[in-house]
């Protein structure tokens, strides 16, 4: 370890400040008002084996990579879905959990795979892994791509009416779709790109492979797998 | 036959009477002066008769027609007042030219609308145009402003503005001319230019109503004078009566300051 | 780098977005904004209270939530009315919120002209046997439009600036644009935006003391 | 739904972020204000230039622009300054930004209102024998006052609803709050936060009023 | 020994020369009089009197102190110049009150703030601040304007304005008090009212400048009158030699109108 290493500058500061967004099962605040959640859980263990003290901060999605260069965060652990593009501007642990984009539509319209999609509206975040399976499909390129700043956002374009299909985070849509939420009627039609979410850290940065090394031990020891199932999720193989 | 008959007018804010059983007459080609003290309603006279401000009771006639009358709404109606208000013309106190216009758009602003309504217009419209044009510079040079023409008013002394207001309101042709205080904040030399003008107007049988504080000016240029005080005529008649041999106590101790002199 | 000259032009693309949403607001909302003064001006009671009443509401609220109830409102409410689809309704849809939230600032602006204008002028107007409108064309206008000049820069300064936020409702303008360069981690061009946003501005400004200086022919 | 109880207390609790943002910026950009007008009005011109400059670039991009570059600059830049960690360095860096940026808008509306007081008002004091300093507290500053509290009152509007920006740079006021459940499914929250805004915007509405009343006594 | 000494005064505006060999004195109790038409530089006459203009040569010597000098710096410091006007007042034009403060506060606040640069001001503020009030009320009781103390400038009418002001630059005690035309723009019972104060002050000795257009008055009330075109005194005089035989070509073709009355 040099001392002008990513992991030394975390270390004189005592604490791994986690950029995080609000949203269940990975980092939410429950009914009783604590703050907990899978990635919340684990990033608290991983920093503990680290000997680091965690300091988790929202944040807002749109300013994510600017906040890890400025160095207001350290790392991003919010279930984000590993792709080549963010490998090539960020460090990110090799993946922890299974993860699918999914098209989620409004109940009743009809739906025969992604065909039924061409040159309707279709959205999804910009920059996110739902982009890029959307440029992924053959069928999907040729729909109404439109891009949205907020995740979140897409839903509302559903329930009105103003888009027709939206591409999104399995965890995402189950969190925010079914009783009790403003989209009861919108449904998961289909499951596209299985995909895993990783911890992204600054370039080159090498705690990553000291998470890498942790998160090997705590699949070994099988915490991992109590903790993936407490939240309904899947391992990444 | 009088030109204007005034019968009866009053007229109250809120609960406060400025104008009171107001009646008198004039007659075509003559100058009435108005004198009284400040507050004693001589403004609000002029306004009434020129329809910005609305009596509460009496009568105003022109050329034996009754243009208004507060107990007959059929003369108050809106579409009439305004060529109604055409007998009369106003030089306001403060002059209100219109800043955004030369001295001669402002002398011919509203001979052009007028002239819009004709309907001969569309045919005619350059004759017309340039014989407004030319009744406007004949007006202005008439009150000295001829090499002002196209200055605009903040360009121009008080005085000046003062006579470019005078020919504005003469183009119309008025049957009666109303003046507030035309004089109030000039210099001494410019006072004497303005009532020079004013003079001329009243050599030329121009029928005037005059508001003024300029004893000497109303006793020279005036057939007849009326001083007011608190809303009502205290007394009329002829400059030589009212000045030479006022009857009332309050006029002769309004009069004293001048004729010390 | 030599992919700087493709950002640039694609951040100059979507800066035509701004511009083009800056133009239509201004073109509609000028006009609008006169009729809601009347409107708040008028000596029927009701019809005054409802304007103003509706006037500060768009006043007392973030343009960006009137962004996103004019958006998806008709959608949520199940009105029978809808934007056109795709990145046209998008845009239109912008527009309107935008022209509504500033034609009630506008107004504003033209009542605090209009009410200083001295009593004189319209008397001077009706003296001269002039209509109501003519009054208002000839005689009132101008001198209200070199009174309000200044605050109505103001305002279009801040309408320059607004105009990113049109990516609430997913139209791609300059901001939205670098986002999309953020997204991939390169930063600058988030910050090159500041320098179209400093442009357009100096050239308003420009134009505006010109526009001043035009009207400082006479003195009101 | 007992969840909407919840929900309200804790919309409420991230308004009070926006209302402290509020409170401290105007302590702060009032008086920075009326230092960065005096600058602006300096008789030594690079002083001036530099402040006017100054003014121009705040004024002529968006506040959103200057909060990230305010937050996120010096890491950016690797400076050797950085903000407090946590939560506490992104409010402490929000207030900044918004200071220096009313602080400019206020200094313009200053600068108008000073500029605009009678030269005779100066003289008169000077006749009596006053200083410099008497003058402007005892004599010039109220008549300022008086003429700048409706513009003033307008930018203070607009500051309510501009409170909401922080979220840029992650502080977690009411708007981000709301998008908090909108992440879970649930859009009312986000329609209600219109309804803070525009009760806060009415009770400020109420005090300016109050206010220009208070300096009726006197007329300029 | 003259109270003041004014030694050929020169001013310039850009190239437009205001004033040009400006020479007069004034004795103690004297009251001069500066006639003359618009623009002739009166009022920028008193403003360099007053340290308001700076003239670009020539001295001004009050009770053998030369307080100005345009060739010696050392008389121009800004500290000094302070002190130097209370020499002067000057009652201006338009009055110029501060219109936050009442009719009263108005008279003080000056006399306030010498009092505060008093040594003993922190023992004695009782004493001098009941002092400076009582002050106040008996030049504003001299004026006749007693009842109307707590109220503000845009509350009372012109005339009482002006009035105030007087007060207000008498409560400094000056050598010399200055009047911009005090009647101008006063309707004549107000003019009256004005003039009696001013007639009253010149009875009690007050050494006074008073630039006026009422020609009446500047020949009742001043010892010495001054006319004055384009910047030079034309000719100067004691009233009598002024108005009733002027030599000057110039000077009577100014009074022309008075004279005729
Ligand atoms: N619109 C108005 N509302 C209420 N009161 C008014 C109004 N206009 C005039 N007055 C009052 O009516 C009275 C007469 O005013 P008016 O202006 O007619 O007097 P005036 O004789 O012209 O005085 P001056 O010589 O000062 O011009 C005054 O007491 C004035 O305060
Ligand atoms: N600050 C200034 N800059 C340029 N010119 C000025 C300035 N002040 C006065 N003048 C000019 O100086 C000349 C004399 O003005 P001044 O005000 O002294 O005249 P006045 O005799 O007081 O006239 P009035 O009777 O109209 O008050 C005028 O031509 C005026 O335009
Ligand atoms: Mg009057
Ligand atoms: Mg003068």
């Amino acid at each position: 370890v040099t001392g002008d290493s990513d992991f030394s500058y975390v270390k004189k500061n005592g604490k791994l400040i986690i950029g995080y967004t609000d949203y269940a099962p990975m980092n939410y605040t429950d009914e009783s008002g604590t703050f907990t959640g899978f990635d919340t859980e684990l990033a608290t263990l991983v920093c503990k084996k680290l000997g680091l003290e965690p300091q988790f901060v929202e944040i807002i999605w749109d300013t994510k990579e600017v906040e890890l260069n400025a160095k207001s965060i350290d790392c991003i652990w919010n279930g984000l879905t590993i792709t080549p593009e963010r490998q090539e501007t960020m460090e990110i642990t090799k993946p922890y959990i299974k993860n699918a984009q999914v098209v989620l539509m409004k109940e009743g319209a009809a739906y025969n795979g992604t065909e039924s999609l061409i040159g309707k509206t279709v959205v999804a975040e910009q920059g996110s892994a739902g982009e890029d399976t959307i440029n992924a499909d053959d069928n999907l390129k040729q729909a109404n791509y439109v891009p949205k700043t907020l995740q979140t956002d897409c839903l509302m374009e559903l329930k009105a009416g103003t888009a027709d299909a939206a591409v999104l985070d399995l965890t995402l849509a189950k969190t925010m779709t079914g009783k009790g939420t403003s989209y009861e009627d919108i449904i998961i039609v289909d499951h596209l790109a299985e995909e895993d979410y990783g911890v992204a850290f600054r370039k080159g940065s090498d705690i990553c492979a000291q998470v890498n090394k942790i998160f090997d031990e705590l699949v070994a020891d099988g915490s991992m797998a109590a903790l993936a199932d407490k939240y309904g999720l899947e391992l990444a193989e | 036959m009088p030109v204007l008959e005034v019968k009866d007018i009053e007229k109250c804010f809120g609960t406060l009477q400025v104008l009171q059983n107001i009646s008198f007459s004039l007659e075509k080609g003559e100058a009435l002066a108005i004198i009284g003290s400040s507050g004693s309603g001589k403004t609000t006279l002029l306004r009434c008769l020129n329809f910005l401000e609305r009596p509460d009771k009496g009568k105003i006639i022109v050329n034996n027609n009754v243009i208004f009358d507060a107990a007959d709404p059929a003369t108050q109606r809106e579409s009439e007042v305004r060529k109604k208000r055409l007998h009369f013309g106003l030089v306001f106190q403060n002059f209100n030219l219109f800043p955004q216009y030369t001295v001669l758009k402002n002398v011919t602003l509203a001979l052009e609308l007028l002239a819009n309504e004709r309907p001969d217009f569309t045919q005619e419209k350059k004759a017309i145009q340039e014989e407004i044009q030319e009744r406007a510079k004949t007006l202005l040079s008439q009150v000295g402003l001829s090499d002002k023409l196209d200055f605009y008013p903040h360009m121009i002394s008080g005085g000046q503005q003062q006579r470019v207001a005078i020919a504005r309101a003469l183009a119309l042709e008025p049957d009666i001319l109303c003046f507030d205080e035309p004089t109030s904040a000039l210099d001494p030399e410019l006072t004497g230019e303005v009532l020079k003008v004013i003079r001329n107007l009243a050599e030329r049988n121009t029928t005037m109503i005059i508001v003024t504080h300029e004893m000497d000016f109303a006793r020279e240029v005036a057939d007849r004078v009326i001083f007011m005080d608190e809303g009502v005529i205290v007394e009329q008649g002829s400059p030589q009566e009212v000045f030479g041999n006022p009857k009332e106590e309050r006029t002769k101790q309004f009069l004293t300051r001048y004729n010390k002199d | 780098m030599n992919e700087i000259p493709v950002i640039i032009s694609r951040l100059s693309e979507s800066f035509l977005l701004n511009c083009k949403l800056f133009a239509i607001t201004l073109l509609f909302s000028l006009p609008l904004g006169l009729v809601i003064t009347f409107g708040s001006m008028s000596r029927f009671y009701p019809l005054r209270w409802l304007v103003r009443t509706f006037v500060w509401i768009i006043r007392g609220t973030p343009l960006m939530l009137q962004l996103i109830v004019i958006y998806f409102g008709p959608g949520l409410m199940n009105m029978a009315f809808s934007w056109p689809g795709g990145t046209s309704g998008r845009f239109v849809a912008a527009n309107v919120a935008f022209i509504i939230n500033y034609a009630c600032y506008f107004s504003e602006i033209f009542r605090g002209g209009i009410e200083s204008i001295p009593q004189g002028q319209y008397e001077a107007g009706q003296v001269l046997g002039m209509t109501k409108k003519q009054i208002f064309f000839k005689v009132i206008l101008l001198q209200v439009i070199k009174r309000i000049v200044p605050p109505v820069g103001n305002e279009v300064i801040t309408l320059v600036k607004d105009t990113s936020l049109a990516r609430i409702i997913s139209n791609k303008e300059i901001i939205m644009m670098a986002g999309e360069y953020s997204n991939k981690g390169l930063i600058w061009p988030l910050f090159a935006t500041g320098i179209y946003f400093l442009v357009f501005v100096g050239v308003l400004t420009i134009l505006l003391d010109w526009l001043e200086k035009r009207l400082d022919y006479f003195r009101v």
